[in-house]
């Protein structure tokens, strides 16, 4: 068997292997897609425990400087953000790989903390035609007087179930793919971008 | 016979100018451009059209009249209506990849260089052999097949069928892949308005002024409908020009979206649309990038129906041979593309409206001979111009024959008082009231309701949040739909939270709808159609009535009416109005077909969009898939999952050698295998073991922390829905692992289980699928290498960790993992799980560090080997058919506690001593091969449905004992150890005597899994 | 078909799994009689009219939804959390 | 009038005028022998057989609206017999030997197209499976080839072998198996009951069913009471409606099943084609429009019409196993609605109201259980005891459980 070595613990983002950088689709005039490959950051599932909410809420306020957001809502802070993924569930996400690893120590009782930070691959989409191409797959309406800067939604783009959250008014959205699905995913996402012209670049962490 | 027609149709055109070349072309008017020249084919000969045209627009330009053949008489046809009504003018589009049958000409822009092609006749469309079958139509009548065919029986498959199947059909489909690619769009709006005519302009206007988020749908490249038709005023203005304003005002609203050449197909539940964009259907290719065709999906809060109306045709003898034409179609083609569609046209009306086409061919220099109108009396002023373009008028008079070979040179006409007489022209435009188009609004099953007014149907209760306007809705009159319009586009908007104004009321030129509709003429010679493209005739209806066929349902299905490519748009009033004849009862009593979706024929390509090929469904990678990929490995497909199925090396020539070696390193030295596509679920909070507990059949609240056990999940009817491990990490921290084939559905079974069954219980849970890459290493030097890669302070040692241990442990200095003791190979064995991003650089460091002992990479091939040498049951036994007790684990059912599927489980049927159990299986001779799918039989019993005692579920060739092995199903197998039967494969040519044995062919006692 | 997902709002039926009836109760614990789970696992009213039935939005929030929805038109009267209805419905069974 | 080549030739040459109704229109006696319950496929069968192997004569079928608008009007038209279970499989084998000699038995031309039904295969799983199937079937006397890939590309080259996310590996072909229009079905029962003394009562709906002495004596309907002796249900799509009447539950569910049809083509495929890697089958009908199909939408309905994720999912199913259909164009979708039963499988069973018999529970495979369905049910009325070849779809076997899942997903109907 060749190319077993190296043995240095090297980190792989979901999208190795996937993508390539660089000017691709419509080829006249800009781009009307940006997407960003996010390194890999700090993520987490957090699940409230029943009747802890409220105690939950002080400690993250505590810890990040943003309270729990509400249903589809996202908080962001430097020092982490916190998005909502479920009833009683949000994922926090911290800018460096060990973030996070304070928290399930901090919020035992109150909540149960879950590695995700490997599950996910993130992709920030911006661009002029970003919400365009978004609507491509995602069924949720993305008008800005329903769906702004700081709303989240899980939902699924071709058949692959993923969460989107807006970041500013640009529009700028991330979007979370289930790692084993970046493959697929980007596939969609491509076709869908090819149109507008599309530009990738890797973001690192 | 043919008058000067014959002269344009018949002559190929030589390439000079386009004006030569385009006889009925009009001086001038029309909404097209003279000076942008399309050359284009049909049927192999060059004709040239213009800028905004159809393709029958242009081939009527061209004098082409002739353009298809009838579905069963073959019969000449030619261009019926304007719109996408027509049932005549089909034709092949393109050619190759590309080519598109049953089109309708009279849809299909005009582009540079479109080839197009007639359809169904052979050798050509003007002598085409099967026109014979006009002949025999007196023995082809409705349901003729119904009641000859018969003899003899086998006659019908190798005779009948295949010459009805070569006679029928229509068009040729493209014998390659789609080389197009289709595009996806979800939209969401405040008021979609459904239709761009008057009506709907207005609607929209008055949507948009309010602030509404408005989405306006029209078929056309641009949006207008009759207004682009016929000559009205608005105000002061021109219908066109009030129209281009509209557009104008509408596409400066920042809230308003128009999407044009978009056909709104299909209503569906809660206020869902779907609707096809034609992106780039008027043009030869799509440019790069571009999809050929974008299918919107729409949800809107308030819909307004403002799709207008089709005009009726009349059912009289001979009313199918071109040039015989709907009379708003007459007009449409002289104002809206400046084509007349012959030179002396007669009309025969029942409504007002239709006198509209005299003046409007006059006006563009034809000759109108005649009116005939079957009503007696008229109202005062409507003949105005036909007095003053000299034609006759006919009242009290009606068509009832034509003649010409093969486009229409003379109609007959029958007075009042029976007296016929035989009048020139060229075209017969027919103009017999109009039909709502109510498609849409019977596709959530309303029922349209009959408004005796029109003699139409309207829309009936609408689905929630829709309104019909305008000609939709039975109000034909334009200022009727203008105002109409408005109204309802304000309500809406209001209905959403808008303030709207209500516009002041439109004026318009004068107008008038008075109609008698006439749903048969007086018998002629000729067939009368009713039903254009199906050749349904009227005669064909009153045999329907003769049978028994009565009810609509009974009338279409029996005679085909309304079921062909146009779904009987131009053809179902009139086939119910002649029921209603025969019958004695009034129209409405007879029925409404139901219109199903699609309102026009959809692109299946359109619907499925990305989802093609490879990107049929997504595929998920595991962590090793590139190291995997990269060094050669066969793939196999589980679920979503492409997962390493075997990993050839240079030599290898049969992949059961390739697995075989992977087995026996396993056995002898060590193996890694990727299993991180097992489900794995995070299970924490003080009542976690209870929902396990309640969810697994075997009991686990025994379960010491740091250890795993195997677990059984049942569903509530008793039969095993999965297996995997609980590991207890923590007192309240769970980590369970589900089958990669059913990790989903467990997840979502204790999703049921936490939220509805139990409620009260504090648990939370989440899948760590994704988050951890978990690789088997087997084999006796297993844990050998396993120290290599682990932190040097956590100890592995037989007793430290012994068979089912699981700990969170460190690798490659600090990285936190989780090491599992447990084994599906029967070999001393782990499973390491690494987070993913982790995982390729764990799969090359296990590899590395296992080099030395040999270390092989392996892939589910050899994993089902080794389990089934083991007589571990997996999907091929789990098979959703298969109880506890089935699979021999049957045991380890907890008596104690209740489970999801305790009780049913218990059902005598599934008790029975005779039903089938897991065995092992192998054959008496070594040299034989068995294969799953076999089924049991006794050794010298004759096959037959008794005889059948179970089958074999999974096979392997096991390294370890040189032959084939299996595991199968047997009744009362497990008392037949060491009997012989047969695995009895007729499929596949297989006939092996096998002994029936225990189900576990290595290490029956376990020893090696302990060192 | 859209369902309002009490947390996600208007979403295609697509993204959610159907499972059915939701009025029969597991006749839970150790006495429940076999004639009961019967009834539970098997029997159904399928009414032609309003059905309470039970939905799991999959591709979204993965909440399990009491949709209550004629089935005659598929008009919705309501979505509910299941985990909240569920535990009205033992709080019920709970008087006595 | 006997229906043959020469009556139709004499008929053409009197402008078809001596034709007369398929069947009688008739109106309701006071009492009958035996009622059957529904005007579709299975009433009409059962109504057949009983007039013409039991010699019932003294038979009505009532129908709430008109002969064959129900299920026998709304299916993909597929018959075959290449089931796995043996309750299911001689049933059907019986079901498939009657559509071959149906024209004769009722001279009627329902163009029984033995034309071949090839499901296909993807993985050695499947491979497996379709083995264990197969052989089953020959174990029953019935015809079952095992294809691999070379050989299924021969008979449908068109389908994507090279470039699939789930590439075709063989296919399970039953060549017996094929098509037959479905409507003409009826109606040639119709026209045989009918021929046989059975009073076939169209606009005819039940509103309740009486019992005395817990047996049952007839049935109220929108035209007056009716009696009876014997009644029997074969209302697919309403049978739980039917039993609330006599206030039983059935191990039932009313699920929409959409099918589709393209507009017509000269012929493309001379098989019936199912994908095994999705939902999607297809055959090409004598007219020549594509017919298609695809899963259950998967929720209790009523309402006949189905939603776009549903839609969508078929025509992906399409597009993947056959990517030529790109251009193609629906026509038309329709939905019908499923008695989809607890395992999968039919009930055809005496109830325990004396008297009282039930035909329900075809899921979306009752087309071509027809003429088995009314040869079993009118046995099973006649002699007050099933057939043998019914024997296995007892109403009792969820409680013994003897069930008959042969997709193995347990009692959740949405998933057969």
């Amino acid at each position: 068997m060749s190319d077993s070595a190296p043995t240095t613990w090297q980190q792989r983002s979901g999208w190795a292997g996937v993508t390539q950088t660089g000017r691709f689709g419509r080829a006249g005039g800009d781009p009307g897609v940006r997407l960003d490959l996010l390194g890999r950051q700090a993520l987490a599932t957090i699940i409230v425990r029943p009747g802890e909410e409220a105690a939950l809420d002080r400690l993250m306020q505590e810890r990040l400087g943003v309270a729990l957001p509400a249903t589809g809502r996202a908080a962001f802070a430097s020092a982490g953000s916190l998005v909502w993924s479920a009833p009683g569930q949000w994922l926090v996400m911290g800018p460096a790989a060990s973030a996070l690893a304070d928290l399930p120590q901090r919020l035992a009782g109150v909540a149960a903390v879950t590695d995700q930070s490997d599950g996910r691959a993130l992709v920030r989409v911006g661009g002029a035609d970003a919400r365009a191409l978004l609507a491509k797959g995602v069924s949720i309406d993305l008008h800005p007087s329903v769906f702004a800067a700081g709303a989240t939604a899980v939902t699924s783009v071709a058949h692959i179930n993923i969460q989107l959250w807006q970041v500013d008014d640009a529009p700028t959205y991330v979007l979370a793919v289930p790692r084993g699905f970046a493959g697929s995913f980007w596939s969609w996402l491509t076709a869908a971008a090819a149109e507008y012209g599309y530009d990738v670049q890797q973001v690192p962490a | 016979m043919s008058l000067a027609l014959d002269r344009a149709t018949s002559a190929a055109a030589p390439a000079t100018s386009p004006a030569t070349l385009q006889p009925f072309r009009t001086a001038a008017g029309g909404l097209i451009d003279r000076s942008q020249p399309l050359p284009f084919t049909f049927d192999g000969h060059a004709y040239t059209g213009v800028a905004g045209d159809t393709l029958a627009s242009a081939l009527l330009a061209n004098g082409v009249r002739l353009v298809g053949r009838s579905f069963k008489y073959h019969r000449p046809r030619g261009i019926l209506s304007a719109g996408s009504e027509e049932p005549n003018a089909l034709v092949e589009l393109r050619t190759g990849a590309r080519r598109e049958p049953n089109t309708r000409a009279t849809v299909a822009e005009l582009y540079e260089g479109l080839e197009t092609a007639s359809q169904n006749r052979w050798p050509s469309l003007r002598y085409d052999a099967l026109s014979i079958n006009a002949l025999a139509a007196p023995v082809f009548a409705a349901g003729f097949y119904y009641k000859t065919f018969m003899w003899p029986a086998s006659f019908w498959e190798k005779l009948y069928e295949p010459l009805i199947r070569r006679a029928a059909g229509l068009g040729r489909a493209a014998e390659a892949p789609d080389p197009d690619h289709y595009d996806r769009m979800h939209a969401h709006c405040d008021v979609l308005v459904i239709g761009g005519g008057p009506a709907g302009l207005a609607a929209a206007l008055a949507a948009g002024r309010a602030g509404a988020r408005v989405i306006l749908v029209d078929e056309e490249a641009t949006p207008g409908g009759r207004l682009l038709a016929e000559r009205r005023t608005i105000g002061a203005l021109a219908g066109t020009t009030w129209a281009g304003d509209a557009i104008g005002e509408l596409r400066a609203m920042p809230d308003v979206r128009i999407l044009s050449r978009t056909t709104l197909f299909g209503v569906y539940d809660h206020g869902q649309y779907g609707a096809i964009e034609r992106v780039s259907d008027h043009v030869a290719v799509p440019e790069e990038h571009a999809p050929r065709q974008r299918y919107w999906r729409i949800a809107a809060k308030r819909a307004i129906l403002a799709a207008g109306a089709i005009e009726r045709p009349h059912v009289f003898g001979g009313n199918d041979r071109p040039g015989v034409m709907l009379a708003g179609a007459v007009r449409a083609y002289i104002n809206k593309y400046g084509v007349l569609p012959g030179r002396e046209f007669a009309v025969f009306t029942t409504s007002d409206d239709g006198w509209r086409t005299v003046a409007d061919a006059v006006a563009a220099g034809a000759r109108v001979v005649a009116v005939i109108d079957s009503r007696f009396e008229v109202r005062a002023g409507l003949t105005q111009a036909a007095v003053a373009a000299g034609a006759r008028i006919m009242l009290g008079a009606q068509v009832i024959d034509t003649a010409g070979r093969p486009e229409l040179a003379a109609i007959t006409v029958m007075s009042d008082a029976g007296r016929t007489e035989t009048i020139r022209c060229d075209c017969l435009a027919m103009a017999n009231g109009w039909n709502p188009i109510v498609h849409l609004d019977s596709h959530l099953s309303r029922k349209p309701v009959w408004d005796a007014r029109i003699s139409a149907f309207v829309p009936g209760g609408l689905p929630g949040g829709m309104t019909a306007v305008g000609a939709a809705k039975g109000q034909f009159l334009l200022s009727d739909c203008l105002d109409g319009g408005a109204r309802a586009g304000a309500a809406a908007a209001a209905d959403c939270g808008f303030a709207a104004v209500s516009p002041p009321p439109y004026t318009t030129d004068p107008e008038s709808d008075a109609h008698e509709p006439l749903w048969r003429a007086r018998a002629g010679r000729g067939k009368a159609f009713v039903d254009f493209q199906n050749d349904v005739a009227a005669t064909d209806i009153e045999l329907a009535h003769r049978e028994g066929f009565r009810a609509v349902e009974h009338l279409k299905r029996y005679t085909t009416l309304g079921m062909a490519t146009d779904q009987g748009k131009t053809s179902n009033m009139a086939g119910l109005g002649i029921m209603a004849e025969l019958t004695g009862q009034p129209l409405p009593q007879v029925g409404t077909t139901v219109f199903r979706p699609p309102f026009t024929p959809v692109a299946i390509g359109a619907l499925a969009g990305h989802h093609r090929g490879q990107d049929f469904r997504a595929t998920r990678h595991t962590p090793s898939h590139g190291w995997a990929e990269a060094n050669g490995a066969v793939f196999v497909t589980s679920g979503q999952w492409l997962r390493a199925a075997y990993f050839p090396q240079t030599g290898e020539t049969d992949w059961l050698e390739t697995v075989r070696r992977e087995v026996s390193t396993v056995r002898s030295a060590v193996g890694i295998c990727d299993v991180s596509t097992f489900g794995k679920i995070d299970i924490q909070g003080r009542d976690a073991i209870k929902l396990i507990d309640k969810v697994c059949a075997n009991a686990f609240a025994s379960l010491p922390v740091g250890k795993a056990r195997y677990a059984i999940v049942l569903r509530e009817d008793g039969f095993v829905m999965d297996d995997g491990t609980v590991t207890r990490l923590g007192d309240t921290h769970f980590v369970m692992t589900a089958s990669t084939a059913n990790a989903a559905r467990v997840m979502q079974h204790l999703e049921y289980a936490h939220q509805w069954l139990y409620p009260h219980l504090d648990v939370q849970m989440t899948s760590v699928s994704e988050q951890w890459a978990q690789f088997a290493i087997a084999g006796p030097h297993a844990r050998d290498t396993l120290r290599r890669i682990i932190d040097p302070a956590v100890d592995i040692s037989n007793e430290a960790f012994p068979f089912l241990a699981a700990a969170a442990i460190t690798v490659g200095g600090g990285i936190a993992a989780r090491l599992f003791r447990i084994s599906f190979s029967g070999e001393l064995a782990y499973e390491l799980a690494v987070p993913a991003g982790y995982g390729d650089a764990a799969w090359r460091a296990i590899l590395n560090a296992g080099a030395s002992y040999g270390i092989t990479p392996y892939g589910t091939e050899a994993l089902s080997v080794m389990r089934i040498e083991k007589g571990h049951v997996a999907t091929a036994e789990i098979n959703g058919q298969t109880t506890a007790r089935d699979l021999g684990l049957g045991g380890m059912m907890a008596k104690k506690k209740d489970f999801i599927g305790r009780l049913m489980k218990e059902r005598p049927a599934l008790i029975e001593p005779e039903r089938p159990i897991v065995v092992g299986v192998r054959p008496v001779d070594p040299n034989d091969r068995i294969r799953a799918g076999s089924h049991f039989i006794g050794v010298d019993v004759t096959p037959g449905p008794e005889a059948d005692e179970g089958y074999l579920t999974s096979v392997a060739f096991s390294p370890v004992l040189g032959q084939w092995i299996g595991i199968g199903l047997l009744k009362n197998g497990a008392q037949r150890h060491g009997e012989r039967v047969r695995a009895y494969d007729p499929v596949r040519n297989g006939d092996v005597v096998v002994e029936i044995c225990a189900p576990c062919f290595v290490d029956p006692k376990e020893e090696k899994l302990r060192v | 078909m859209r369902i309002d997902c009490p947390c996600c709002g208007l979403r295609d039926n697509g993204e959610f799994t159907y499972l059915g009836d939701a009025s029969p109760a597991r006749p839970d614990g150790m006495d429940a009689s076999p004639a009961a789970m019967l009834d539970y696992v098997y029997r159904r009213d399928n009414p032609a009219g309003p059905h309470r039935e039970l939905w799991y939005h999959g591709a979204g929030c993965r909440s399990w939804l009491v949709v209550t929805r004629d089935t005659r038109t598929h008009d919705i009267a309501e979505v509910a959390f299941a985990r909240d209805a569920a535990r009205a419905r033992d709080a019920e069974k709970a008087v006595p | 009038m006997r229906y043959s080549l020469l009556s139709v030739l004499q008929q053409a040459f009197k402008g078809q005028r001596d034709w007369t109704p398929q069947w009688r229109d008739a109106a309701p006696k006071a009492s009958y022998d035996v009622i059957i319950v529904g005007g579709g496929g299975h009433g009409l069968a059962t109504a057949y057989y009983l007039a013409e192997q039991h010699g019932i004569r003294n038979v009505a079928v009532l129908e709430r609206s008109h002969v064959g608008s129900g299920n026998i009007g709304r299916n993909t038209t597929i018959v075959r017999s290449n089931y796995l279970l043996p309750g299911n499989v001689p049933f059907y084998e019986k079901s498939m030997q009657l559509w071959e000699r149906l024209e004769q038995d009722i001279n009627y031309n329902a163009m029984v197209s033995q034309r071949g039904v090839l499901n296909l295969y993807h993985t050695d799983g499947q491979r497996d499976a379709y083995a264990r199937r197969g052989n089953g079937m020959r174990i029953n006397g019935i015809d079952a080839e095992l294809l691999d890939q070379d050989q299924v590309r021969a008979m449908v080259p068109f389908l994507d072998f090279d470039n699939a996310r789930f590439p075709i590996q063989g296919g399970l072909l039953q060549r017996r198996g094929g098509t037959v229009r479905h409507d003409a079905v009826a109606w040639g029962y119709a026209r045989a009951a009918s021929d046989r003394g059975v009073d076939i009562i169209q606009n005819c709906a039940v509103t309740g069913i009486r019992r005395e002495n817990g047996r049952v004596v007839g049935v109220d309907t929108t035209r007056g009471y009716i009696g009876a002796k014997k009644v029997g249900l074969a209302v697919a799509g309403a049978s739980s409606q039917l039993a609330a009447m006599v206030d039983m539950r059935l191990p039932i569910e009313s699920h929409v099943l959409t099918a589709f049809v393209s507009e017509g083509l000269k012929p493309l495929i001379d098989t019936v084609v199912t994908f095994g890697a999705g939902h999607f089958y297809v055959s090409q009908s004598d007219k020549g429009g594509l017919v298609f199909g695809g899963d259950i939408d998967g929720y209790n309905s009523y309402a006949s019409r189905g939603n776009l994720a549903t839609i969508e999912d078929v025509m992906e199913g399409g597009m993947a196993l056959w990517p030529g259909l790109g251009r193609l164009r629906v026509l038309r979708h329709w939905g019908g609605v499923m008695d989809m039963s607890m395992d999968g499988s039919p009930i055809i069973d005496k109830t325990h109201i004396e008297g009282l018999y039930l035909n329900a529970g075809w899921c979306y495979g009752g087309f071509k259980a027809t003429p088995a369905s009314g040869f079993c049910f009118a046995h099973t009325i006649a002699n007050d005891a099933p057939h043998a070849l019914n024997a296995a779809f007892r109403l009792d076997r969820f409680a013994t459980g003897a069930v008959i899942d042969e997709k193995g997903v347990g009692a959740q109907p949405n998933l057969h």
